[in-house]
């Protein structure tokens, strides 16, 4: 099923991803990623779901430009990427906020740098304030946050920077299972209303059902690409649908057995 | 439910014990140093005590004591400043570049082990009996340690942040004074602290070894001519200092890395 | 039908304040011996500090614990509790760190040694006995905890969201491991945590905690038919009904 | 491949840097005579010093460098253990038991401030200028340093460690030496050296003021006879020693501490 709105251009394509590193005791290396190949659609939202830590960080540090492939290569609206860029913003699964620039300050710091001025970029860093929720504690360090807030200060800050791709790592791998339930529904209301392309890793089966309307299943360390599901249930979901359900225990039956 | 005044008492506990420690020990001192033989040895507190508060008014040799004092925290503050500006320059440059830490890194680390009052013999053939060759101590004594707490500071800077900041479209020269330099902040305040007491130990050690007023001088003098409580006053003015010096920096952290609050460094 | 077991835990108008707030208020309730009582609560309703209250790491302000109808006293009784954050020893070797209750105890060499190897095998980590836990990944670091904590076969087991970071298929796994060895070994479980469908995948009996001052809200029987299948109708309906007496969000 | 080059790159320059500097030290000296040999020797010069020290040379002080070192170490090592021995179960005391703690903190506290250097006046006049005035010095140098980094030791135990281990019944006594004590042991060793450092620095200082033999006296006496060779070697040994006894301590730590940074 084609998404909703937007044309159909890919967004970011990339072919026979590999990527190998030294392994620990320096003497062979241990493949990582192998042969990866799938493109993003434009308002796309794409899950990348699979077992353990093998490989999805890597993949998507790889889709942003902050590590390089072995082998292959990606291409965001035809241009090659080699390097981060703004156009790909990035919600990491530690936040990495900056500890000592407030959440206005973290949040304006992507158009602070690119050069805008002073009352454009407070328009900007507003109006993602107010549209995560945090209206009123532009001036709260991160330190003074809980885990919840500042994976929104995370999201806030990647989107100042109109981004026309999302990379999200389990942004919401840390918090207790209530919490993540309302965090998943917040990014729902906010990625309907700023619509983009989004590429979100998760090891967590109904946060992956709950957003996606593509997952792609990935094998255990290397990781590979195992099989790919369309959903196209309709929003808001709910995580005790039938439907949702039966999806749930299809996938992961044919999930590999982590360690 | 545990009554007010209780509360009251457990709260203050520590504060009440801590006087409870310094009237015994005061009173153990007192009838120690006046009714045994030791008195000879170890002057009564109340003695010390006294002649501490004298010295304020009285001149001991040429200066007061707040005389001595100053002089001593002018010689400690000037190299200090110095070693500052040097410590944060060379840790931040050998952190931040590998080619400048391949060159310096081998000979600081050759300087680093020798402890600052071995320089003295050399400092006082090169710099003579004066100030500047207990500047050039003290500077030694503070430099080291700035520098490697900047070095490491702004080695370890969290990648993630780094990559971070890239993701939002900074240049390298944005992230260096954005994203390097504000995340070393920490640990050259821990830097700074180690230095600032470093630096009051060297400035008693040069003066001990040649000066003609300071603290440093005040003990050796003390030492020389045989009186015990003279070398006790200045003792507890080097002690009271050295407290004033530690904490103040200390508030000055906890003021400028507000943000820092879990980390705690 | 009524559960004709014999009472093992009885906690007594529990109540703990922190000098001003009010965290736990009131909490009275028994539980069986044998029983795998699972409690479940909001986010941010101190379940912490009721399991520290329930085994006097924190002494409450009011309330009695008793255990086998004696005041509750860790010399005495055996209790173990794995807690949330990660508690392993990072200077024992995994061995040493399922020895660590025995040897508190006292537990003579011989039966001991046998214990450890028993309950390395029932883990599956005979092989990384030696390792040390910075050399583990967050799964096996919780089934050393598990081990270290039935290694002593405590007559009572407390367990704080011990799986809150493993991703699913796993924390199925561990779930399934723990029912096995709560079977086994007859131990009194009780077993708190934010996870909806965790609390009514294990548990004979759910208890539901209100937000603080933190109240029983309710106690709901769950005596579906083991193995239960998260997708069946009754599982479904179940977690509905817990899930509409706590969501906040 | 590529980070394997880099690396060696950065080696082959740091042994350049320190050739050019020796380079241009014999350079300004020896070759141009632009700094006169009484404020900079070459580095020739101390080379041949240091042989001379070395084997058996005992001018200008009147020992040979193996045994003002032996001196130095003699001392050294005397007053390090006894303040060791004294600080490492006074910090473990202190941060363990409440009521020891509010008793003992303030009076430690107010010695803390006190560099070891001020004690030298008290303790010279006190013990004399021979070896018990110098092991009372280094005993303030090293006790401090040792009880400090204990008692931050044990403060590091984590709450939920000691909740284990009381849920499993153990009495305080055996969470002391099961969890608190394993746990302080990295800082404790850490304490161990820096205790060394500072053991080190007193030394040398009491040694600059008042002693017959030992490394400092050497170098306070080679600049009062103009020998400024002398204290160049004198002062890379106490660099070296300081060097080679942490280096020994760090090995050790890796050694037999394992875990729990």
């Amino acid at each position: 099923m084609e998404s909703a709105a937007g044309n159909i251009a890919d967004v970011l394509k990339c072919s026979h991803i590999s990527k190998e590193f030294d392994s620990f005791d320096g003497t062979g290396k241990n493949l990582v990623l192998e042969d990866i190949d799938f493109s993003v659609k434009d308002n796309e939202f794409l899950v990348l779901f699979g077992p353990g830590q093998c490989g999805k960080t890597t993949l998507l540090n790889i889709l942003a430009g902050l590590e390089s492939p072995t082998k292959g290569e990606v291409v965001d609206h035809g241009k090659k990427v080699t390097a981060p860029a703004p156009e790909r913003g990035v919600v990491y699964q530690k936040t990495a906020l900056f500890p000592w620039l407030t959440v206005m300050g973290n949040v304006e710091f992507g158009p602070k740098v690119r050069g805008f001025k002073k009352e454009e970029r407070k328009k900007i860093a507003d109006h993602y304030i107010d549209l995560v929720g945090l209206k009123g504690f532009e001036k709260s360090y991160p330190s003074q946050l809980s885990g919840g807030m500042r994976q929104r200060v995370g999201i806030a800050r990647a989107y100042s920077n109109n981004p026309s791709l999302m990379l999200m790592d389990e942004p919401f791998g840390h918090l207790d299972a209530q919490t993540r339930y309302m965090m998943e529904e917040e990014l729902q209301r906010i990625w309907q209303k700023e619509k983009r392309a989004v590429v979100f890793v998760t090891n967590n089966i109904e946060e992956a059902l709950f957003l996606a309307d593509r997952i792609i299943l990935m094998t255990n360390c290397p990781s590979k690409i195992k099989k790919e599901y369309i959903i196209d249930l309709p929003h808001p979901r709910s995580y005790v649908d039938p439907e949702f359900l039966r999806l749930r225990r299809e996938i992961t039956e044919n999930m590999d057995k982590s360690m | 439910m545990e009554s007010k005044t209780s509360r009251f008492m457990r709260k203050n506990m520590a504060a009440f014990m801590t006087i409870v420690a310094f009237m015994s020990l005061l009173l153990v001192w007192e009838l120690v140093a006046r009714f045994t033989n030791a008195g000879m040895f170890l002057p009564p507190a109340s003695e010390i005590i006294s002649k501490f508060v004298e010295s304020f008014t009285v001149p001991i040799g040429k200066h007061r004591m707040l005389v001595h004092i100053g002089v001593s925290l002018y010689r400690v503050g000037v190299a200090f400043i110095f070693a500052t500006i040097a410590g944060i320059f060379l840790g931040v440059s050998m952190g931040y570049s590998k080619t400048v830490e391949a060159i310096i890194k081998p000979i600081f680390e050759f300087i680093r082990p020798i402890p600052p009052l071995a320089w003295i013999p050399m400092s006082i053939l090169w710099f003579g009996l004066g100030d500047q060759s207990k500047f050039f101590i003290i500077f030694l004594g503070c430099f080291c340690f700035i520098t490697v707490n900047t070095y490491d500071g702004t080695k370890n800077v969290d990648h993630v942040l780094l990559g971070a900041a890239r993701m939002l479209g900074a240049s390298e020269r944005q992230v260096f004074f954005r994203v390097v330099l504000p995340s070393s902040i920490p640990y050259i305040f821990a830097g700074l602290q180690i230095a600032i007491t470093a630096g009051w130990s060297a400035v008693v050690g040069a003066e001990m070894v040649r000066s003609d007023e300071g603290v440093g001088w005040l003990i050796v003098m003390g030492m020389t001519n045989g009186n015990t409580v003279q070398i006790m006053v200045g003792m507890l003015a080097i002690g009271i200092v050295g407290y004033i010096l530690a904490t103040a920096m200390a508030k000055l952290e906890g003021r400028l890395c507000i943000w820092n609050q879990q980390q705690g460094i | 039908m009524e559960d004709k077991r014999e009472i093992k835990v009885k906690v007594m108008n529990l109540t703990k304040q922190f000098d001003e707030l009010l965290v736990l208020d009131d909490i009275s309730f028994d539980v069986k011996k044998g029983e795998f009582l699972c409690i479940v609560g909001p986010t941010g309703c101190g379940k912490t500090t009721f399991l520290n209250s329930l085994t006097k790491l924190y002494q409450p302000t009011k309330g009695e614990i008793l255990i086998n109808n004696e005041p509750v006293d860790l010399k005495k009784h055996s209790i173990a509790y794995i807690f949330q954050e990660y508690s392993t020893m990072p200077w024992l070797t995994v061995e040493e760190n399922i020895r660590f209750g025995l040897s508190i105890k006292h537990m003579p060499k011989e039966l001991a040694d046998q214990k450890v190897e028993e309950y390395l095998e029932v883990v599956g980590l005979t092989k990384y006995r030696k390792y040390y836990p910075d050399q583990l990944s967050a799964s096996m670091l919780q089934r050393v905890v598990i081990a270290r904590a039935f290694a002593t076969e405590p007559e009572l087991l407390l367990m704080d969201e011990p799986y809150g970071q493993l991703d699913i298929e796993l924390r199925f796994k561990l779930e399934d491991e723990l029912l096995n060895l709560w079977k086994r070994n007859g131990t009194t479980v009780i077993f708190i945590t934010h996870n909806i469908e965790e609390a009514v995948y294990l548990g004979e009996r759910i208890l539901v905690l209100t937000n603080k001052p933190t109240k029983i809200k309710t106690e709901i029987k769950n005596d579906l038919p083991r193995p239960r299948d998260i997708v069946s109708e009754d599982f479904v309906n179940l977690r509905n009904e817990v899930t509409d007496l706590i969501k906040w969000w | 491949m590529k980070n394997k080059t880099a690396k060696y790159k950065y080696r082959i320059l740091s042994v350049c840097s320190v050739i050019a500097v020796l380079f241009i030290w014999e350079l300004v000296t020896d070759i141009l005579h632009l700094i006169s040999p009484m404020m900079l020797p070459s580095p020739a010069k101390v080379l041949n010093t240091l042989i001379y020290k070395l084997t058996g040379g005992v001018n200008p002080d009147g020992a040979t460098l193996l045994q003002h070192i032996a001196a130095s170490m003699k001392i050294a090592l005397g007053g390090y253990t006894v303040g060791v021995l004294v600080g490492v179960p006074l910090g473990i005391a202190m941060a363990w038991n409440r009521k020891f703690e509010m008793f003992a903190k303030p009076l430690f506290d107010v010695i803390r401030p006190i560099p070891a250097l001020a004690w030298i006046p008290l303790m010279i006049l006190w013990l004399g200028i021979g070896y018990w005035s110098k092991v009372g010095i280094i005993f303030f140098a090293a006790f401090i340093s040792a009880t400090i980094n204990s008692y931050a030791g044990i403060k590091r135990t984590s709450q939920v460690h000691l909740w284990v281990a009381s849920t499993f019944g153990a009495s305080k006594r055996q969470m002391l030496f099961k969890v608190a004590i394993p746990t302080a042991l990295p800082m404790i060793f850490t304490g161990l050296r820096l205790a060394l450092g500072s053991s080190w620095v007193a030394l040398v200082a009491a040694e600059l003021l008042a002693a017959t033999r030992g490394l400092g006296y050497m170098i306070q006496v080679a600049r009062m006879l103009g020998r400024p060779d002398v204290i160049i070697v004198g002062m890379i040994t106490i660099g070296v020693i300081g060097y080679l006894l942490s280096t020994v301590l760090e090995k050790l730590q890796n050694k037999y501490v394992k875990g729990g940074k």
